[in-house]
């Protein structure tokens, strides 16, 4: 009993770490791209953890719980590529210390094949 | 004491972002600041005793309102928009 | 009108309400049973999008296989990120490149594309046709062959027997 | 420090952003902007109904096994405001839609979105 | 124990909150605001679970899945409309 | 410039009216009269365990009536609005990828079923009419992030409206004649405090409002979709 519940705050507070690393992440990384790689991914796995850790201490409350991670995981990454999608589509560059961009030559190669 | 703290940060938060919504230069940036505005508005309602207001405040108020904005801000296409 | 859609469809909705409900009362199953009957036959009749799952108890093994796989990846390579967010010097080298990936089913593609971008370092930007950008915050090789045996092939594996 | 409650803060928050709000709608010229220092007003005047209900130390007003069936108004908070603030979030979309409608009428007709271009109907 | 510990816990996940609010408010793209945005809803969901926890109420994780749904279809179209496919 | 003061001096003064306000105000410390009586009786009286649900429903039903007449006029001047600048479409929006497009798919029945268990759950849970309304709104313009171009089924929303909205009034004078008054609840039976059918009509009163909100919502949605560009 105890012990169960301790295990589920030391998971939340696993997931609390996670999520302020990441918001850390977005505060420190240099373009948008690696923003999205740091903040939105470490704050996805930060809130699963924290919601499992709630859903361990209560284990009546573990039903919607795994409906909630269940959800955030499908939902999270297919938003934070439609945003990158559209982010390279409008042009927002890329850092200096990007050494290769293989989509950039691939719409460059595509234009020309139109033309 | 550790409910008033977050309350106050959460307030503090709000007020700010909708003095940038009034400042923001460009409209989207104002329609987000807002939408933030009613996110944190729910938070607070659910930490008054009130599920139900801060659930329609997160779907009605909150969400459908900065979607309609986005849609409308997509026909006019100006450079301050 | 596809049957079989139509029967996982239920199948989905119905685990679905009875594990928001959390309850087995009678009342529940039966307005469970009604609602999803109507979503799928009036909604969904042409989704076509769990078509291309293989039902044999060969691809449920692998399924769980690739859900242990993928939780290992997540938090090792989560690890991997914040060390390198608390780092003061942030040792990044980040570019996009290019992979190729053998799945044909749209559902296999996205549930590959979801984990890859799910996993902290990597970050599917676009996808076409078999090709697949991604933003990869350590490059190590650009080369897409090499490029794909790092990302993509331990959970391609996985992947084609449950899609192919 | 006998003035730091929930409910003073929610109030203080409401007051300001009310005051805010207003600030906004009558200073700005843009149209849009216009709508969105309406939304913000809404946003104030909706969290200081709801702050008025709270009282202290009571629960939400849904019946579960943790609050039981008996002696029930000496522990939910007042019910009447909040159906009321429902209510008005609802209406407010409603609102909020058909201005943002008759603003891109607006732009249409003028290509303009300054307040002072439409002066037909000013007295 | 085991209230302390997620007491820190949720002071983390505000710290977090506001972490990603500066990013919010310094820019500099509008894809760069609507990035903190997302993340401070999916650690909102975080902060619901616990204020949920505190008060002992199931029922207040509805909100936090109305919420999450909420933010997710409202990022994908602000994403949409950067990129003109709306 | 006259302007900008009087501006000023209007906001000075609502602020001093709402400064004195909250100087002098008090907190409650018990209910008034009326919302301790909703407190003490909704479980017997309606059977519903979520109080506020009693009160919009069924003791301020009128009130929900008149909202979603609101709601209905605002979605038609939206689409009058919007309607008579109909013109052949030049929209070129830019093809969403395949990794949305097959998420949507996945995704659009298990939202619609969340819509639904939100309203259906009304009288038991945060949450009801309108927001699974909106919930299901969400569902569809997922379908239409997919897809911009996607035709939709304009008929039948309408017709799923329509068919709600009347539900909704025959059901009231129902209650109207075998109950008590307009829109009354215990017509049909009240059933246990905290299941699935209790309450008696308010779970159906709130489907139905949640299918109208929905199909408005859609509606309004759709509307501001098709509309062609500008400038």
């Amino acid at each position: 009993m105890e012990i169960r519940m301790l295990i589920g705050s030391i998971v939340t507070l696993i997931g609390a770490i996670f999520i302020f690393l990441g918001a850390l992440g977005i505060v420190r990384m240099p373009d948008l791209y690696n923003r999205l790689q740091s903040g939105t991914k470490a704050s996805t796995l930060g809130t699963i953890l924290s919601i499992a850790g709630i859903g361990i201490i209560n284990p009546a409350w573990a039903g919607k719980a795994f409906i909630i991670i269940s959800f955030v995981m499908m939902t999270n990454p297919v938003s934070s590529h439609t945003l990158a999608r559209g982010a390279h589509h409008l042009g927002i560059p890329l850092s200096k210390k990007t050494v290769i961009d293989k989509l950039k030559e691939a719409e460059a190669n595509e234009k020309k094949e139109e033309q | 004491m550790v409910v008033i703290i977050l309350t106050i940060v959460l307030g503090l938060v709000m007020i700010s972002m909708a003095v940038t919504a009034l400042t923001a230069q460009r409209v989207r940036a104002a329609v987000l600041a807002s939408g933030i505005v009613s996110l944190i508005a729910s938070i607070i309602y659910l930490l008054l005793a009130a599920p139900d207001v801060a659930m329609t405040e997160a779907a009605i108020g909150s969400g459908l309102t900065t979607i309609i904005f986005f849609y409308v801000l997509n026909k006019i296409r100006r450079s301050d928009v | 009108m596809n049957l079989k859609n139509v029967i996982q469809i239920f199948i989905l909705s119905y685990l679905t309400w009875l594990a928001l409900n959390w309850s087995v009362n009678a009342d529940v199953l039966i307005t469970g049973a009604i609602i999803s009957v109507l979503i799928a036959v009036l909604l969904c009749s042409h989704c076509e999008v769990l078509q291309e799952v293989r039902l044999s108890p060969k691809s449920f093994a692998y399924a769980f296989a690739f859900v242990g796989v993928f939780w290992i990846e997540l938090i090792k390579s989560n690890f991997d990120v914040a060390l390198r967010v608390l780092t003061p010097s942030l040792p990044i080298n980040p570019g996009i490149v290019e992979v190729k990936t053998t799945l044909h089913s749209n559902i296999g593609k996205m549930l590959l594309a979801n984990a890859i971008t799910l996993t902290p370092g990597t970050l599917t930007v676009d996808i076409l046709d078999d090709r697949m950008f991604i933003h990869w915050i350590d490059v190590t090789s650009t080369d897409i062959n090499e490029a794909t045996r790092a990302i993509v092939s331990k959970f391609e594996k996985y992947l084609e027997v449950m899609y192919g | 420090m006998e003035y730091l409650t929930l409910q003073n803060i929610g109030l203080v928050t409401g007051f300001l952003l009310i005051l805010i709000g207003l600030y906004g709608a009558l200073t700005q010229k843009n149209i849009l902007r216009i709508i969105v220092a309406f939304t913000i007003f809404d946003a104030g005047l909706n969290l200081v109904i709801v702050a008025l209900s709270y009282i202290k130390g009571r629960v939400a007003p849904i019946i579960d096994q943790t609050t039981g069936i008996t002696n029930l108004s000496e522990k939910f908070v007042d019910p009447v405001p909040q159906a009321l603030v429902l209510t008005s979030i609802v209406i407010g979309v409603g609102v909020t839609g058909v201005m943002l409608t008759f603003a891109l009428r607006m732009f249409k007709t003028r290509q303009s979105l300054d307040i002072n271009d439409f002066k037909e109907t000013k007295w | 124990m085991v209230e302390i510990i997620l007491y820190i816990a949720g002071g983390l996940i505000l710290l977090g909150m506001l972490t990603a609010l500066w990013r919010f408010v310094e820019g500099p793209s509008s894809a760069d605001r609507i990035m903190a945005f997302d993340a401070m809803t999916v650690t909102s969901i975080a902060l619901i679970a616990l204020i949920a926890f505190f008060n002992n109420r199931i029922i207040y994780l509805d909100v936090a899945l109305v919420y999450g749904l909420l933010s997710f279809t409202g990022v994908i179209v602000i994403a949409r409309f950067l990129e003109k496919g709306l | 410039m006259y302007k900008n003061m009087f501006i000023i001096v209007l906001l000075a003064g609502l602020g001093i009216l709402l400064g004195s306000f909250l100087l002098t105000h008090h907190a409650n410390k018990a209910l008034p009269e009326l919302p301790a009586y909703y407190a003490d009786k909704t479980a017997s009286e309606v059977g519903a365990a979520n109080v506020v649900t009693a009160v919009i429903v069924t003791y301020r039903g009128f009130d929900t009536l008149g909202e979603v007449t609101i709601l209905f006029v605002a979605a038609s001047l939206i689409a009058m609005f919007l309607k008579t600048s109909k013109a052949p479409k030049d929209r070129h929006p830019r093809p969403s990828s395949v990794i949305l497009s097959t998420a949507q798919k996945l995704l659009f029945p298990l939202i619609v079923l969340f819509g639904v268990y939100v309203f259906t759950n009304g009288h038991l849970t945060p949450g009801g009419g309108f927001q699974g309304g909106a919930v299901i709104a969400t569902g569809f313009l997922l379908l239409l992030m997919a897809n911009p171009q996607a035709e939709f089924k304009h008929g039948l929303l309408n017709f799923i409206e329509s068919i709600s909205g009347t539900s909704y009034v025959i059901i009231g004078i129902l209650g109207a004649i075998l109950g008590l008054g307009f829109l009354d609840n215990r017509f049909m039976s009240l059933g246990e405090l905290g299941t699935l059918f209790s309450a008696g009509a308010i779970p159906v009163i709130y489907s139905l409002i949640g299918l109208k909100v929905g199909a408005e919502l859609s509606n309004i949605l759709h509307h501001l979709n098709e509309v062609q560009n500008e400038a």
